[in-house]
């Protein structure tokens, strides 16, 4: 088959579900197996897909590697991407070859269907990020819930099953309301195809409606604050893998979702929305990173943290403006970088101690310096210090906020103090001190897996902090037509202080509604 | 080229000390690093020659960086004089401090680690110097203190090396605060952050406003303002200063390097960058003159009478940022530079000295057990008394002094000449140098006069230290004699052509030359409060050593008050710590799981209550189900005949 | 004052809100319940048969034919039902039929 | 008219006390007999409707069948009749006042509102207006088995599951009743007809296992 | 045979009437039988099902109506006769093992199923409201005696007798409200009634209201929406789970057809009020379903406060009075009809040596014991909670979509949050199943019934892939509905 007309998309979408199959029939003792044949299946999933970055054309706004099927008047199937979402599937397809090998020695019973699991969730995060069809996405939105249902669930921690319910009966929640909102979108519009409902006009009262079903479901999955307890619960309840999926990649839904459907397609609304959501986003920083510093549970501390972060991609969304946007698709991405090698690195010890508690830790640089190295710099991406790719996000977030909402901004750049503090404080208990405690005496430093599985994440959150180009490059035309076709629709941009010139005459007024 | 060569060099030691340390050894890491940082050093002399002398300027743009929308910011080198005699100060100092460490921490097994720190932080520093763009400053003000972080808790079994490197880290982000919302207000005004557009656009915006937290403020005072905020944190200014003197967990080089000479001066080199945009906002640099005056005063006081021989030497060295902060205040950035480039070498020595004297006292660093070291460290001793005499600014006017008379001089004539209210700023700089003198000389003699205190043992086997340490002290100690001898280019007749565009001075902003003319006592008055310093220090130390605990316990609670350094660790640990662990926790507990968590449990148990009301209704009897059908028969006809009957 | 339709179907109310008064006040013997029903189908064949004779229309009468019919082989399964429940329980107390609920 | 109306009254009059009286009797053999009392009287109703085949199949199939099996299975059951009432007051208000207001609404349909369009236009028989002299159950033969043989065949199978309800559900096959099969009689071997057991000493024929209760 | 082809749309119902008998008389003739030891009366049965379902693909769809409309065959009944006879088969095949070791497959079962089956195909053709009060009494009478048919046992019998009260009291309300609407309107034809409730005003129209009213809660008994409902969890649970599955698949489409056609062929003309009470019954039920199963202990009394909840959803399309509406709850019950088959056939494969086991602890740790039975009742409980990509999720979207399209918000609104507190029992089984160690050990699922567990679990996954036949047909039949309804009005 000719390379260019392949149904990339859905070869990269289905090998995972392929691969799973594949375990499925094999027989069950073959625990080995079925580790291979995920690792396999994963890594060359992740090889196809470099295939898309490659021949991806960073100059065009529209989507790209688009393919269609009909199959039913309410869902079509048809897949692209565009500068917004490629880089999503790119992350989820680099990040499952590492969460198979984290899993290769820890996860001893029940391989095979823990395999199935993650390649099925593979595909649905895949499907999630590449569907152009609204009622397409919803299916892989949601579809996402059961893979995850189980995976905490079979193999999660103790208090697994509070856990669960809460994350699924929370999701869920949320997602049935954007389900109708997603139905009144078709009976207006006629259609579920994105690329069509994204240049169609809903009148401003059904926008607000939209919005609002919308939100509920996207801000429980990003999660903002108040909806957010579900993911310190599920995180920490989750294997290491689920921890890792779910914060790098499952979290990143609801940010998607804010920029591919409430931004484009509700732009009034979003409009009128802003400050509450500019409200959300502040509190969300400010309170979960306060209550992250509370934390005893270093899987919790990151989880809260992950809250924190995720605060400043609405608020990077909802400024309107391309720093803002192209800030918060950067934000994200840093953060399925980092926030899954802290998990991943919280997994290490866990394996070894099989305990969070943050207070049985102390003085590990002793016996594992090359941990201590890699949480180092984890860490201070997640701090977001400049020359990693955690600054890049929140600097251009603030700096778009700034301009729309000095309040906002001065609120929100608050949280860098804060994050300072409970990573450095989280750090300081489990990596520094004397290694006093009796069962830390053993432990052994990094694996090979463990380095090979750490290594990558590492790397790319410090070259993504020196050179951002090449995500900040293929989102700029596509996050430059989605600001455009905003400012287009509500008739004025989003900043308050423009440059340079301080109006004389008080400043225009938002659009009238 | 050589400009990358400088910065980079330092990275390239870091990366090799830090990656391969296991592989070559701690000798290795040594050596690879220090040579690599005397390379670096060695070109930045020939480039501040070339910049200082040849005017020569660069801008080398290296890679892109951050682009997005109108915001376009690039790895890039803006080389200037300031960036030159940065360069200078920097790599300087960092490479004696590389070759004092072979010696210092010559027992350390993570040595490696140390010396990747070390190059590390210069790199950082370095990058900070020659920054182009604002963000890169910040990369570069970051990076230095996430080295900072790391140094300061490299003993990182001890807690309360863990606990300062926190701080340091934590209070230098309040200040970072500031600062990156200064950054962010510049690219909201100018749609920009490289320094030549800012530079520009500054002059057209002055006193305009703009809307600042609701309120209408003046755009550059409420930026400058902001910026300086970072400073304040980088630069242990009054109220974020409580971090310096705790960083001296930290091993001594360190503080050396970083406590001395370029770290805590970001802060002042920062001012002197931003200089087009400071002299645009005359409210925001009449801030940086109380800030500085005040620090320069407070941490003089508390300087007095501390105990931990570093920790004298850090406030002191908090005091003398304040000199530099007062300089650039009243718009003197020469001199303000000039000092740090002379504080630089005096601070670094005294620094160094006493790291020989703490090796020598095998970690000893109350001041209290020492005491009569001179015999045995004569030429740590020496080098000290150097230091300490370019510290006080030794010197007589108009003919001849120590390198620290010539700059700080300069900043107190700089200050009467400015014409603060009340000439406050002059008075609090005449009276912190005469603080200076006690704490200095008070140093001195506890620590190398008198009876010693120290116990036999450690005091019989106190000795000197090996060359390698003692080496660049003799280097620091020749730069703290001659510095003073660049004061003609720094802020003298040949400043305008030294700085080229550097520095910017407004158009009304004759301070250079309003200095020289101030009156004679104004001029004498530091000397005197120099000479003044001396004597009170060698009456309550040598002549009369009874009359320093006299005086604490007659004034115990003055006493009191500045032995706990004004009490602000106290206070913030009260106002800002405590709270927001407890905060934090309330949130936690309360917030999240008692009423966020508390409503969705309780909807659960809501539900469920529900539940077994619904069930109730299922009794089993099967009347009670011939009810239920009928009442809804009931209930359905009545509502037709009564309500549904019209439509 | 001349007889109506209203009249007969007052009648047929009459048996059938009696019908269902014989379930809220029966709670003893099922076959009561039964016979309850049995007036409530009664009622529905008066009705039909009134409609059917005022409207001058055979079709109600037929549909009363086939309740009766239907009512008939009702009453025999109920009846059947009744006493195979009885033989397993040894009751056939309203009361008793609720092993079941919740 | 009067005449008419006279019996109109009596029927419905009886018909509706003995209707109360079969919810209310004590006893529910007494019940039942109210039921046929009731039964009658409806049967009069219908007669007065001209609905003479109607009458006589309610008195025949109902009275006679339905009527009777219930008192059969009654008596047959044989119940404790002591407390029947037991309870009965502690539901009244509710049906008191369901029924009521059921009863009301009823009443003031079919008082105060209007007929549809075809009623009441037409009072009379509706044989009469089938265009020709015939008595009542003529009338309805000749729609049965012609317009309506769909229902009559449908009624057919209605019946039939009563029937094979009622025989599945009733009929007993008593284990130790012996009957007759020819066929395995017929089918008896010498194999199958006898069987030899060893006997341990002390043991019993009967396996302990199978030992009945 | 001229004579018959005139009566060639009712062929099916004939022939299956016919093979009842037939299977009757052969029980009678081979009396040497002991019970449960049948001659194969099950596999004949399903035989004959088949062969009823091949005659109505074998029909063109047309609409055609018999005997002065009191028999409709149209698209509409094709589909759902066809969904009745798949379901009645498919719940036989798969409970055929379970009857005959419980010793009550018998003929007469057979028959009475069969008979049943007549029944439901009765009324979802019914064109008249003696027809539909035959059918219906059919049908109900079968189910009766099916349902006590474990006679040894007092739950069957209790279940019989209560579904038997209950039902009667039901069949006397639908009657009155039957001869009601015949008064009030002077003919029992839907088609008839609808003209002469559309040519009246509106006050003219309430005796017919309430004769509606009436009516409606006898089918509503049927479909057992709340308050209506009260019947179902008891004969769920008590009736023999063969026979529960029968009851839970087959019979609830069929008076949900009579319903549908009902309400849309006789009473246009008064659409406004009877969508007020379905509105009202689909609230009720969904709520009620939702909260109510949350506390349940055994499985089959959970399915039933489940099938409950289903029956509110399925409503939603009703109460739209729309094509679309009705489409949706066809796609709505057919989906939901596979997947009630395919949980019941995993709840009769819980059996352990001492026998069936009906309580939800019993399936502690299901999955690591028979990992394919947990994962086809999870995926199937997934699917009932509406959680994409499964079948159930496409059934929710279509009557949710209808909804928003006719404006019902409300409705929807309710009806997917109770879906949430729905999804909370679905999750609780698997939760059991997956995440519980295992207590008890279940023996192999038989043959018979695993297939049929496949064929559900196959069908509730895979669904996705291949959605549009089912739908179109659906639509089609939805259609066929409508435009009778249309022309009727004119």
């Amino acid at each position: 088959m000719d390379l260019a007309s392949a149904p990339i998309l859905s070869i990269v979408m289905f090998m995972p579900l392929v691969g799973a199959l594949l375990i499925g029939v094999l027989n069950a003792e073959a625990k080995g197996n079925a580790r291979w044949i995920a690792l396999y299946t994963t890594v060359i999933t992740f090889l196809i897909s470099i295939v898309i970055w490659v021949k991806f054309d960073p100059t065009t706004a529209g989507f790209q590697f688009v393919e269609e099927r009909a199959l039913l008047d309410v869902m079509k199937f048809k897949l692209g991407v565009d500068g917004i979402s490629m880089l999503f599937v790119i992350l989820t397809t680099f990040l499952m070859p590492l969460v198979i090998l984290q899993s290769w020695k820890v996860i001893d019973h029940r391989v095979k269907e823990y395999m199935i699991a993650f390649l099925v969730l593979e595909t649905l995060m895949i499907g999630v990020f590449c569907a152009l069809d609204l009622v397409l996405f919803y299916v892989f939105f949601e579809g996402g819930l059961i893979p995850m249902f189980l995976i905490i669930g079979i193999w999660g921690g103790a208090n697994r099953i509070y856990a669960t319910f809460k994350f699924f009966l929370y999701t869920l929640l949320g997602s049935v309301l954007m389900l109708l909102g997603v139905l009144a979108m078709y009976w207006h519009a006629g259609t579920t195809d994105i690329t069509t409902l994204l240049t169609y006009k809903f009148p401003y009262d059904m926008q607000w409606w939209l919005w609002l079903a919308f939100f509920a479901s996207f801000a429980v999955k990003l999660p903002m604050w108040p909806v957010h307890t579900w993911l310190p619960d599920a995180h920490v309840e989750a294997p290491t893998g689920g921890s890792v999926i779910l914060a790098a990649v499952l979290l990143k839904m609801g940010g998607y979702g804010f920029l591919r459907f409430s931004v484009p397609m509700f732009p009034l609304a979003s409009d009128y929305f802003a400050p509450m959501m500019f409200a959300l986003s502040v509190i969300a920083i400010i309170y979960t990173s306060l209550v992250a510093l509370a934390q005893t549970d270093i899987k919790k501390l990151i989880a809260y943290s992950s809250v924190a972060h995720m605060g400043f991609v609405t608020l990077g969304i909802f400024t309107f403006s391309t720093q803002g946007t192209e800030g918060a698709i950067f934000q994200m991405l840093s953060h399925g970088i980092i926030s899954a090698g802290l998990f991943l690195c919280v997994g290490v010890i866990y394996d070894r101690m099989h305990t969070r508690e943050i207070a049985a830790y102390g003085g590990l640089v002793e016996r594992m310096p090359i941990y201590a190295v890699f949480f180092m710099v984890l860490t201070m991406g997640n701090v977001g210090l400049p020359g990693t790719s955690g600054f890049i996000g929140e600097f251009l977030t603030l700096m778009a906020a700034f301009k729309v909402n000095t309040w906002v901004a001065f609120l929100a750049t608050s949280g860098i103090i804060l994050s300072a503090a409970y990573a450095l404080y989280l750090y300081r208990r489990v990596i520094y001190g004397a290694l006093v405690k009796p069962a830390l005496k053993t432990i052994q430093d990094l694996s090979p897996r463990e380095i090979g599985i750490l290594a990558p994440l590492v790397a790319l959150t410090i070259l993504f902090g020196f050179y951002p180009a090449p995500i900040l490059d293929v989102t700029a035309v596509s996050v430059k037509k989605l600001v455009s076709s905003y400012e287009a629709a509500v008739g004025t941009p989003a900043a308050k202080i423009q440059p340079a010139v301080i109006p004389a005459q008080p400043a225009p007024q938002p659009a009238q509604h | 080229m050589i400009y990358s060569a400088i910065v980079f060099l330092p990275a390239i030691g870091c990366l090799i000390a830090g990656l391969f340390g296991r592989v070559i050894g701690a000798r290795g890491s040594e050596l690879v690093t220090t040579s690599l940082l005397i390379v670096s050093c060695v070109l930045s002399w020939i480039v501040f020659w070339r910049v200082g002398f040849e005017h020569e300027t660069a801008r080398v743009v290296i890679e892109r960086w951050i682009t997005s929308g109108e915001l376009d910011i690039s790895w890039a080198f803006r080389i200037d004089t300031l960036t030159a005699v940065m360069f200078v100060v920097v790599t300087t100092v960092s490479a004696l401090v590389h070759i004092y460490s072979i010696g210092y921490m010559h027992e350390d097994p993570a040595r490696p680690w140390f010396f990747a720190y070390l190059s590390g932080f210069t790199f950082a520093m370095l990058m900070l110097v020659t920054a182009d763009n604002l963000a890169q400053m910040f990369f570069g003000w970051e990076g230095v203190g996430l080295f900072s972080y790391l140094l300061i808790g490299f003993w990182y079994t001890k807690p309360e090396a863990n606990a300062a490197a926190i701080k340091a880290f934590v209070v230098n982000r309040v200040g970072d605060f500031g600062f990156a919302l200064g950054i962010f207000g510049l690219f909201a005004v100018f749609r920009t952050i490289n320094l030549d557009q800012v530079f520009d656009g500054a002059g057209g915006v002055a006193g305009q406003t703009f809307e600042f937290l609701g309120y209408q403020v003046d755009i550059l005072t409420t930026l400058c303002l902001l910026l300086f905020m970072g400073a304040m944190g980088k630069s242990a200014q009054f109220l974020l200063h409580t971090w310096l003197p705790d960083a001296m967990e930290g091993p001594t080089p360190v503080s050396a390097l970083i406590h001395a000479a370029t770290m805590v001066t970001a802060g002042v080199f920062m001012v002197a960058r931003l200089s087009p945009i400071f002299e645009h906002a005359p409210v925001a640099l009449d801030f940086v003159i109380l800030i500085g005056s005040i620090t320069a005063f407070f941490a003089a006081t508390i300087g007095l009478v501390q105990n931990d021989i570093k920790r004298v030497i850090a406030y002191s060295t908090c005091s003398q940022l304040g000199y530099m902060f007062v300089a650039c205040g009243v718009g003197a950035y020469q001199a303000g530079v000039f000092h740090l480039f002379t504080h630089a070498f005096f601070k670094a020595l005294l620094f160094l000295g006493a790291g020989s004297v703490i090796h020598a006292m095998h970690h000893e660093q109350d001041m209290r057990k020492m005491g009569g070291l001179m015999p045995k460290l004569q030429f740590t001793w020496a080098m000290m008394l150097i230091g300490t005499l370019a510290l006080t600014g030794f010197g007589i006017p108009h003919l001849a002094g120590f390198s620290g008379f010539y700059s700080k001089d300069a900043i107190i004539e700089a200050s009467f000449a400015a014409h603060t209210a009340g000439n406050y700023a002059f008075w609090a700089l005449v009276i912190a140098a005469l603080l200076t003198s006690i704490y200095s000389w008070r140093l001195m003699f506890m620590t190398f006069h008198g009876k010693t205190r120290a116990d036999h043992h450690t005091f019989d086997h106190a000795h000197e230290s090996p060359p390698i340490m003692l080496f660049p002290l003799s280097v620091l100690a020749f730069g703290a004699v001659v510095a003073g001898a660049a004061m003609p280019f720094f802020i003298g007749e040949g400043q305008h052509e030294f700085w080229g565009k550097a520095i910017f001075n407004g158009e009304h902003n004759h301070i250079l030359h309003a200095m020289h003319e101030i009156p004679a006592w104004a001029v004498w008055s530091p000397t005197v409060a120099m000479a003044a310093g001396f004597v009170i220090a060698y009456i309550g130390y040598i002549w009369a050593p009874s009359i320093p605990g006299a005086l604490a316990n007659t004034f115990r609670p003055l006493y009191l008050f500045l032995l706990n350094k004004w009490y602000f660790d106290e206070l913030y640990n009260a106002i800002f710590v405590k709270p927001t662990f407890w905060l934090g926790n309330f949130l936690w507990k309360v917030g999240d799981i008692k009423i966020i968590n508390g409503l969705i449990d309780g909807t659960a148990a809501g539900v469920y209550a529900v539940t077994q009301r619904a069930v109730r209704i299922q009794t089993g009897y099967v009347y009670h189900y011939a009810f239920v059908m009928l009442i809804g028969v009931a209930l359905l006809v009545t509502y037709f005949m009564f309500m549904g009957g019209p439509h | 004052m001349t007889i109506g339709l209203s009249h007969y179907l007052t009648v047929a109310a009459c048996l059938f809100t009696l019908g269902m008064l014989g379930i809220f006040l029966n709670r003893k013997n099922v076959i009561v319940i039964l016979m309850s029903i049995e007036l409530m189908l009664l009622a529905v064949n008066i009705n039909l048969v009134a409609f059917s004779y005022y409207l001058g229309d055979l079709v109600g009468q037929v549909f009363a034919l086939f309740n009766l019919t239907v009512a008939a082989a009702e009453a025999a399964i109920g009846l059947a039902i009744v006493v195979v429940y009885f033989r397993n329980r040894g009751s056939i107390a309203v009361e008793d039929i609720n092993m079941m609920k919740g | 008219m009067a005449l008419t109306a006279g019996f109109f009254y009596l029927f419905a009059a009886l018909a509706v006390a003995s209707a109360a009286m079969v919810i209310m009797a004590k006893n529910p053999v007494h019940a039942v007999l109210f039921l046929i009392l009731t039964f009658f009287n409806a049967a009069g109703l219908f007669v007065l409707l001209g609905a003479e085949f109607l009458a006589m199949l309610l008195v025949i199939v109902y009275v006679g069948a339905v009527a009777v099996l219930f008192l059969f299975v009654v008596m047959m059951l044989d119940v404790d009749f002591a407390e029947l009432r037991a309870g009965f007051v502690k539901n009244a208000p509710v049906g008191l006042i369901v029924g009521g207001v059921v009863l009301f609404e009823l009443i003031a349909l079919f008082v105060s509102r209007g007929f549809g369009v075809g009623l009441a236009q037409n009072p009379g028989a509706p044989v009469a207006q089938m265009g020709r002299e015939a008595s009542n159950t003529q009338a309805l033969g000749l729609v049965l088995y012609t317009k309506y043989v769909f229902f009559f065949e449908v009624a057919g199978l209605v019946l039939l599951v009563a029937m094979v309800g009622a025989i599945v559900l009733t009929l007993q096959h008593k284990a130790n009743v012996r009957r007759q099969s020819i066929a395995k009689q017929v089918a008896r071997t010498p194999a199958t007809g006898v069987e030899v057991v060893k006997v341990p000493s002390g043991g019993s024929v009967i396996p302990a296992a199978e030992g009945r209760s | 045979m001229q004579a018959f082809v005139g009566y060639a749309p009712m062929l099916p119902e004939i022939v299956i009437a016919i093979g009842a008998m037939a299977i009757l008389m052969l029980g009678v003739f081979r009396k040497d039988v002991t019970p449960g030891e049948d001659f194969g009366s099950g596999w004949l049965t399903v035989m004959v099902l088949i062969i009823g379902g091949a005659l109505i693909l074998n029909g063109d769809g047309a609409r055609e109506a018999l005997f002065d409309g009191a028999f409709i065959s149209d698209a509409f009944s094709r589909f759902s006769k066809l969904l009745i006879l798949g379901a009645a088969a498919l719940v036989l095949v798969m409970s055929l093992d379970t009857l005959s070791r419980e010793k009550l497959l018998s003929p007469e079962i057979c028959v009475l199923m069969l008979l049943a089956v007549v029944g439901m195909m009765l009324m979802v053709s019914a064109g008249n409201l003696i027809a539909l009060f035959l059918g219906l009494e059919l049908q109900s009478l079968a189910l009766y005696v099916i349902a006590a048919i474990d006679r040894s046992k007092v739950r069957s019998s209790e279940a019989g007798l209560k579904y038997f009260v209950l039902g009667s009291l039901s069949s006397g309300m639908l009657l009155y409200g039957a001869s009601l609407i015949y008064g009030f309107t002077g003919s029992i034809d839907f088609s008839v009634i609808a003209t002469v409730a559309q040519g009246q005003p509106a006050t003219q129209n309430i005796g017919l209201i309430v004769g509606l009213v009436f009516l409606m809660v006898g089918l509503a008994f049927k479909i057992s929406a709340v308050p209506f409902h009260m019947w179902t969890p008891d004969v769920y649970e008590g009736a023999p789970t063969p026979v529960t599955a029968f009851f839970a698949a087959a019979p609830k489409l069929a008076a949900f057809s009579l319903l549908v056609r009902t309400l849309l062929m006789g009473f246009p003309g008064i659409a406004t009020q009877w969508q007020q009470i379905i509105v009202f019954l689909s609230i009720a039920s969904m709520v009620l379903g939702a909260f109510a199963a949350i506390g349940q202990k055994n499985i089959k009394r959970l399915m039933a406060y489940s099938s409950i909840g289903h029956v509110g959803y399925a409503l939603i399309g009703l109460a739209t009075n729309s094509e679309a509406g009705t489409q949706a709850l066809l796609v709505y019950l057919a989906i939901y009809i596979v997947m009630t088959i395919g949980a019941f056939a995993c709840i009769l494969s819980m059996r352990t040596a001492d026998g069936p086991v009906e309580d939800i602890d019993s399936l502690s740790g299901l999955a690591n014991k028979n990992l394919g039975m947990a994962f086809v009742l999870a995926m199937i409980f997934f699917s009932m909670a509406g959680i994409p990509p499964l079948a159930g999720f496409f059934a929710k979207l279509y009557v949710f979509g209808a909804a928003m399209k006719s404006g019902l918000y409300t409705l929807a609104i309710i009806g997917v949050l109770s879906s949430v507190v729905g999804a909370y029992y679905y999750l609780r089984v698997v939760k059991v199943m997956f995440f519980d160690e295992s207590k008890v050990t279940f023996l192999p699922v038989v043959r018979s019934t695993g297939v049929v567990m496949t064929l559900a679990g196959a069908f509730v996954l895979l669904f996705v892939v291949i959605p549009s036949p089912l739908v179109d047909a659906a639509l089609e039949a939805a259609r066929s509905l409508h435009v009778a309804t249309a022309a009727a009005a004119r």
